[in-house]
């Protein structure tokens, strides 16, 4: 049976699992390709998901990349050159927001799987219910199943209780600026276009609203939502980065610093630079004290309150895996409770499926593998997270930022929107 | 000469002329016609599209991003060189640990650039250990009070590395020529009576010159190239040109890759500016001191 | 007096080049180690035990650290960049250097071009294409691409090895009635052997500290000690396992530093580069 | 133990003319000498009898055979370069068995040949040594070891003794004379040092700007030159244009000579040769006036063996040579005599 | 024009002694050769007076003035080294003028000195050449131009000659010579050619492993050597141990010969020097038998000037040298005569 026929037949529903499976042995590999700039996650995928893989008659090859948008190149490169399914070399990405929504634009995904998949019980896929939003939108774009989500996320910062009270971190964006007013130099955030420096500045357009409608408006399409509305939607949050961008880390003696990524923020916040860090991260605080890169005195609080940016992450395979039935099989994997917990135990990623959607024990379980909480409770998180921004605004965000606030662009603000807007639908 | 032997000759070049055609001079032009819209493998194919370039260099912070990169190789060939000479010089005399030190000082040379930057961030950072250091004796007690080294346009750690890198290659180059040389010209100057510093400026630098020329250039190109030092310890925005292009080519937009690629077409019609300006220059002057 | 200055000048070159590996090896062996300490307050030791995950040099000798892959990597293209380049150099460079011929120096002129022009954009250029041929993340790939820049530093040492070995030796085996191939194999091979060494332990050393070219052409799948560092400390910050990969990264310099010491005269540097 | 013919050989390299149309043709296991001021052509004459260097023009016969058709390898000759060109990565001994290993000759059989060459060099105890541990009589005499062992049909040297010093120099031609004596191999030897040449080669070719001058016995040459460049060039510093006359009467600056008529009898414009170490020197006149001079010493140039006198004589400068039996102050007057004999006329040209 | 004295000079580098305890006086306005074999200590000697090398032991006076404490730029010395050492990056013009240029002299100044400089060692026409594109001999002249235009007090000259063939050899050695009398400097120069040292100095410092054996006029060194070792390093070839009488009898293997015991009589083992010239070839017995041998000769040499034989006489090989004026085959018996005047006898030591 060639590859297509494959697709077509399993997309169909017409082929069942042990087919998949069977094929899967014969394929033999599966080529995953991720962000390999976690050193836990790493070992997880050694130590954990390897010998279990090859217990399904699959070899994993984790191919760990410094920039997902490196495998997308790869994808696209490949099938502009007629590579179909079966011949390329990707077969599974993992994706979040805007990554997925090249692949989904340039027509380079595999199909909707991740609801046939036999795990995919462990995902909440009722559209009715609220709490399948980050099934079934990353980034506000619609999954269509075509990715599995395999880990939640969620934007958490941290104070160093040795330099400063739990009590005195600021909770609100008016408080962190009191702050930085009195305790000038002592807080940065990572430079966008990064994923932890692009949300940090979602949850500060989110908090800075003129409607006061937090992240809702976000959630729409670039398309739907205009240029025009989206700079006057923008704008107070970015006039706010602005202001404080005299208060951060170097700005004193001239060089404001933007730490490129997560460890050169942690580094940062353990040799006391700054006072507090901020990054995806629902155990961060107890992994990173674990590991040593957080100072002794690290304990998570709530900022900024009722914008605590939360989503899932994914992946997705492409429309020319070569292993396709490998790539799914990898798939089912990673949707099962095993898998998610010792993800967990390992890396401090949140789980990727849904809890409510588990059996008491299966909960149990996961819920034991979690390093826990240090300084915040679970029920003062539930009550104030936001979903992400729309993939499609986010990389008009990123431009925005680079333009008003790194380039220092005199232009009018709508100018400047409306100029990220146009050079990326070109 | 004889048509056999002419193919003869032929035949020893055409490997490295075949080697360097295809894949130097074949990467050049596909920069070139990359950076003026041919990009089929993303769907673009816009060619001849100047628009790319007039993007790029009517962009002030461009210039500004070319003057970095201009400045921190400039200044570390600088550094560079001089104390790379004084170091040839100094190896010529004999001194206890001679033998150990030869190895010592050519170290760097043997390394990636990675482990001086790793160097670097542990011994410079405002976290660092030099900064801990400042603590311990009670000049600072908060890291922002250590005179900022890295992550600054001054671009002190990134020419720090250079030359910790760069200053072996320097010093071993113009050494082994100062060893084929031999101490006897000098000797001859100073008996017909110049003094010490009349034999340098006379005798010895005008002899190793070449050497110091040929090893400066090397590094001048390698330092307007480099991506490495200046993404981990740069500034940041206005980036040099080689972190420019990287950052051009890892962003989602697709566009700004041939961006990216009018970067790098840029960078190579500099450098190879500056280095012909360069050597054009020391041809003159060798020239008119020829002639003279 | 001036002795003394040159003295201390000397220490002071040898602290700058080893100085900073003080503070590396403490961070290797450190478990939490912050401004403004002096030391770790924790050590790895007293964590090890504790710690599900490898910590420090653990990680650095697991095979989760990929250190000794990029290790082999490192040396395998090395090797390979090098044979490929001496065996493509070696008729060159001994036309070059007892020959003359119209565009001789024009030819001089552009095998010294991919000196000059910068790594980045050759790299980026070709990379697409070596996608679309399927050659980008694959060891031939890179191999090809380190070509480039070592080919310049080989053919400058060959040539002036060959220079200094003269024509007389060759002709004088074939007046004793060697041929051809027996002239090379006993006399011509051996006695460039000492620059063919030098020449070939310079061009690995290139090609072994080449990151850009093999970061691009690696995509990911193949990784090298400086694209491993490269993404250890691409942030711009070092932890222990970072520090160990760094002290690792530094070991083949060393060894290449102990065999260049032994086979390398330091003229050959001067033939080759001092004018 | 080969005749060599040279036919009309020229050579040229890309335009500049190496050597112009020159016979010359050597005697089996005759000893011949190449002298010539520096670019004459030597060493271009040698590679290409050894086949390193196609002639432009003309023919080289071994044994009356053409040989443009024999590559070097299957000449059978011997070259030995001026600065030995020995191989410096191998011992003194691999260096003489080079020839013979290439021949494909067993073990047992170069052990053999190497044992007496290095017996005929006197270089036994030095079988182990590599090149840079000899000194340069030493390495000369591997150098022509390694050349001998081949049995070359034709051995040739370019300036071998160019790099040695006065003694040493001495003492190796010795050695190679006596060795080409004993062997009686067809040798030919390039030098610019006439001494050199007239010591060691039974025939001299004196070259000059490619071609051939004179090719003669040593004795001939210096006591017989043909032209006024040869007798320069072998050190003839008395020559004088003369007129000479049937009856052995040559009229010069100097004056009236006789000159012994059955030596050279000719008649118009030629020159006269007194070699400086024909003349007499007496303090007080001599019996016999015929051919005397009165003369004025000017310097005086002691070299141990010999002192040589500058004396001035009818306005003419004159260099007389004697051994340095006595000591002759500057400034004193003296007498010349000159025996007819002794005086050599060269022909109008 | 300075008198240059050494007193118990010493000099070791890191312990191999490389000259012990040397004393020697040159006079002012004196030419004066070290001779000696390589290595013996000529070159340190020299690098010692110029500054270049500080004595482990000993005093440097220049005209009766110690100067250990005067730097090399400041003692007005000349130093020509052995490969000149020429600034390669210079042309012949700009060579010659450093000395002045370092000096300060005005632009005017250095042109009409380098101007006058560059007729005397004629090379006016090279003015603008650089080192490589020069031959031996210019190159050399260069050397001695560079140095002598800043008027050295003392000039020095390391191996000059060693780099250039016989010809041009000759003619630097009457260059240097003539300018050295004409300009009267106090020279020291360095050589290893027997034959060298004696023609251009006023007197010779024989050297060897690091002392000075002998320091004489040339004809002293050649005729009367103190030791059989200077003997020899002179190119003696005729030395015998002898039993010396006080009478004017000495015994040696040749047999009883007389010599004059005014010239040294001394009784004892000594040697006795029969210098190869001194010798009478005759071809039949002649008439006063005083100190005459029979003699077979067993080999000819020709040089042109000169013929050497070597003859064996009693068992004992005896070289013989004189003019070429006539040629005696080898084989024949001869007759040999030497008179007793032109007998040196070698004290006992
Ligand atoms: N390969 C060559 N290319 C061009 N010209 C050459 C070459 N070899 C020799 N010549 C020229 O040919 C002439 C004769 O050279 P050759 O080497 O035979 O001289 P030579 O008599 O051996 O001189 P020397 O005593 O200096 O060795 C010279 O003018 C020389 O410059
Ligand atoms: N820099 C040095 N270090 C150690 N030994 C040296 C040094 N210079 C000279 N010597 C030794 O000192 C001794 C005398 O050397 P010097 O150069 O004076 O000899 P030389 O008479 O000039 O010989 P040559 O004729 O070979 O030039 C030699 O044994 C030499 O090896
Ligand atoms: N651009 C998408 C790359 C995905 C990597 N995300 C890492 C998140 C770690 N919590
Ligand atoms: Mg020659
Ligand atoms: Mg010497």
């Amino acid at each position: 049976e060639d590859a297509a026929g494959f697709r077509e037949n399993f997309l169909s529903g017409a082929a069942p699992w042990e087919t998949v499976t069977k094929r899967a042995a014969d394929e033999g590999t599966v080529n995953l390709y991720y962000w390999g700039g976690s050193d836990p996650l790493n070992i997880w995928m050694d130590q954990v998901v390897t010998p279990d893989l090859a217990k399904l008659g699959v070899t994993l090859n984790p191919v760990r990349i410094t920039g997902t948008k490196d495998a997308i190149d790869l994808v696209l490169a490949e099938k502009g050159a007629g590579k179909a399914l079966g011949a390329g070399s990707v077969d599974a990405i993992w994706v979040n927001g805007e990554n997925f929504a090249t692949l989904k634009r340039q027509d380079a995904l595999f199909g909707s799987f991740a609801d046939k998949l036999p795990n995919s019980a462990h995902f909440e896929w009722d559209e009715t219910d609220p709490r399948a939003l980050l099934n079934l939108r990353d980034f506000g774009l619609a999954t269509e199943a075509a990715e599995v989500p395999w880990s939640g996320e969620q934007y958490v910062c941290a104070v160093n209780t040795g330099r400063v009270e739990h009590a005195a971190a600021p909770t609100t964006f008016a408080e962190l600026r009191t702050y930085l007013e009195a305790h000038p130099g002592k807080f940065s955030y990572v430079k966008p276009p990064h994923w932890l420096g692009n949300t940090f500045v979602q949850a500060a357009l989110y908090a800075h609203n003129p409607d006061g409608s937090g992240a809702t408006p976000f959630q729409e399409t670039l398309e739907s939502l205009g240029a025009a509305e989206l700079a006057r939607l923008i704008q107070p949050g970015f006039e706010y980065l602005k202001s404080i961008e005299p208060l951060l880390l170097g700005a004193q003696s001239g060089n404001i610093r933007y730490p490129e990524d997560g460890a050169a923020l942690n580094g940062l916040f353990l040799n006391g630079e700054i006072d507090f860090a901020c990054q995806f991260g629902l155990y961060a605080v107890a992994t990173n004290l674990a590991n040593g890169t957080f100072p002794e005195g690290a304990q998570s609080f709530i900022f900024p309150e009722g914008n605590m940016i939360k989503n899932k992450n994914y992946l997705a395979i492409p429309s020319n895996a070569p292993h396709p039935a490998a790539a799914l099989v990898l798939a089912d994997y990673m949707s099962s409770v095993a898998a998610q917990a010792s993800k967990l135990q390992f890396t401090g990623m949140p789980a990727g499926i849904d809890p409510w959607t588990l059996t008491t024990d299966e909960a149990e379980t996961l819920s034991a593998a979690a390093p826990g909480y240090i300084g915040v409770t679970q029920a003062e998180l539930d009550a104030n997270t936001a979903p992400d921004t729309n993939a499609t605004l986010v990389d008009v965000i990123e431009a925005v930022w680079l333009d008003y606030i790194e380039r220092g662009s005199a232009d009018p603000f709508d100018v400047i929107v409306a100029r990220a807007v146009s050079n990326l639908s070109n | 000469m004889p048509p056999k032997r002419q193919i003869w000759l032929l035949m020893q070049l055409l490997p490295v002329m075949l080697v360097l055609t295809v894949l130097f001079g074949g990467a050049l032009l596909l920069g070139v016609a990359q950076a003026l819209g041919f990009a089929p493998w993303f769907g673009v194919n816009t060619f001849p599209d100047t628009s790319h370039f007039a993007a790029l260099w009517s962009d002030p912070v461009f210039w500004r991003s070319l003057g970095f990169t201009l400045y921190y190789a400039f200044v570390a060939t600088g550094l560079a060189v001089v104390f790379g000479v004084l170091l040839a010089l100094a190896l010529r005399e004999s001194f206890a640990g001679k033998t150990l030190f030869k190895y010592i000082y050519k170290l760097p040379l043997m390394i990636p650039y990675a482990v001086g930057i790793a160097l670097a961030v542990l011994l410079l950072g405002n976290g660092g250990m030099a900064s801990r250091m400042m603590a311990f004796v009670g000049v600072i007690d908060d890291p922002s009070q250590f005179p900022q080294i890295l992550k600054t346009h001054a671009g002190w750690g990134i020419i720090a590395v250079y030359v910790w890198k760069q200053l072996p290659f320097v010093a071993l180059t113009v050494y082994a020529v100062l060893l084929g040389l031999g101490r006897e010209t000098e000797e001859a100057a100073k008996v017909l009576g110049a003094h010490r510093w009349q034999v340098f400026w006379h005798v010895t630098l005008p002899q190793i010159l070449p050497a110091i020329v040929s090893s400066s250039l090397i590094i001048t190109a390698f330092n307007i190239g480099a991506f490495e030092a200046p993404f981990i310890l740069g500034g940041g925005f206005p980036d040099t040109l080689p972190v420019v292009a990287w950052r051009y080519f890892n962003d989602a937009d697709y566009t700004l890759q041939l961006r990216g690629m009018a970067v790098v077409v840029t960078l190579a019609i500099v450098s190879g500016v500056v280095l012909f300006a360069y050597l054009g220059t020391y041809r003159r002057f060798e020239r008119k001191r020829g002639r003279s | 007096m001036f002795l003394r200055l040159h003295r201390s000048a000397l220490i002071l070159v040898a602290v700058f080049v080893l100085g900073p590996f003080v503070p590396l090896m403490i961070q290797s062996f450190a478990f939490r180690w912050g401004w403004p300490d002096l030391l770790p307050s924790t050590w790895w030791l007293e964590q090890r035990e504790k710690s599900l995950l490898p910590l420090a040099w653990d990680y650095v000798l697991s095979p989760y650290s990929r250190i000794l892959e990029a290790t082999l990597n490192t040396i395998l293209i090395g090797i390979v960049v090098t044979a490929l380049a001496l065996v493509i150099c070696l008729p060159a460079a001994r036309v070059l250097a007892r020959e003359t011929f119209p565009g001789k120096h024009a030819f001089e002129f552009f095998l010294a071009l991919p000196l000059i022009v910068p790594e980045a954009a050759i790299g980026i250029s070709l990379l697409m294409v070596f996608i679309k041929l399927g050659l980008a993340g694959s060891y031939l790939g890179i191999i090809i691409v380190h070509l480039i820049p070592t080919i310049p530093y080989m053919i400058r040492m060959l040539t002036a090895v060959y220079q200094g070995l003269g024509a007389e030796f060759e002709e004088q085996a074939m007046v004793l009635g060697a041929s051809r191939w027996q002239v090379l194999r006993l006399v011509t091979l051996p006695m460039l052997m000492p620059g063919v060494i030098a020449g070939a332990l310079f061009t690995f050393l290139v090609s072994s500290n080449i990151f850009l070219l093999t970061f691009f052409m690696g995509q990911g799948k193949i990784i090298t000690l400086p694209t491993l560092l490269f993404s250890k400390i691409s942030g711009g910050t070092l932890d222990a396992s970072a520090a160990g990969i760094a002290l690792v990264v530094t070991i083949p310099g060393v060894l290449l530093l102990l065999l260049s010491e032994r086979f390398i005269r330091e003229e050959a540097f001067g033939k080759g580069f001092g004018s | 133990m080969t005749q060599v013919q040279l036919k009309q050989i020229a050579k040229s390299y890309s335009g500049t003319i190496a050597l112009s149309e020159c016979d010359l043709s050597i005697q089996s296991g005759e000893l011949v000498a190449l002298l010539g001021p520096s670019g004459c052509g030597k060493t271009t004459t040698l590679r290409m009898i050894a086949g390193l260097e196609t002639p432009t023009s003309g023919q080289i016969l071994f044994d009356g055979k053409e040989v443009s058709d024999v590559a070097v390898q299957s000449r059978n000759v011997g070259l030995v370069f001026q600065r030995y060109a020995l191989f410096p990565h191998m011992t003194v001994e691999k260096n003489i068995a080079f020839g013979l290993k290439v021949r494909g000759q067993t073990a047992a059989q170069i052990t053999e040949a190497v044992d007496e060459m290095l017996d005929v060099v006197q270089l036994r105890a030095f079988r182990d040594r590599f090149p840079a541990q000899l000194s340069g009589g030493q390495m000369q005499r591997v150098a022509i070891a390694r050349t001998l062992i081949t049995e070359p049909d034709v051995l040739m040297m370019d300036e071998p003794l160019a790099n040695l010093d006065t003694k040493l120099r001495g003492e190796m031609r010795r050695f190679i004379r006596q060795l080409q004596r004993r062997l009686g191999i067809t040798t030919i030897f390039v030098t610019h040092d006439q001494v050199e040449a007239m010591e060691l080669a039974d025939r001299v070719a004196v070259m000059a700007e490619g071609r051939i001058l004179q090719f003669d016995p040593p004795d001939t040459l210096y006591q017989r030159p043909k032209t006024p460049a040869v007798a320069k060039f072998m050190g003839a510093t008395n020559l004088f244009p003369a007129t000479l006359k049937r009856d052995g009467l040559a009229e010069c600056a100097l004056g009236t000579l006789h000159y012994d008529p059955a030596v050279g009898a000719v008649e118009g414009q030629g020159h006269i040769l007194l070699r400086a170490e024909a003349f007499d020197l007496h303090l007080t006149p001599p019996a016999d006036s015929e051919n005397t001079f009165t003369a004025k010493i000017l310097t005086r140039e002691y070299f141990g063996a010999a002192t040589r006198y500058t004396l001035l004589c009818n306005d003419v400068q004159l260099t007389v040579q004697e051994h340095s039996r006595r000591r002759i102050e500057e400034g004193t007057l003296a007498y010349l005599t000159i025996k007819p004999e002794h005086i050599w006329v060269l022909q109008p040209s």
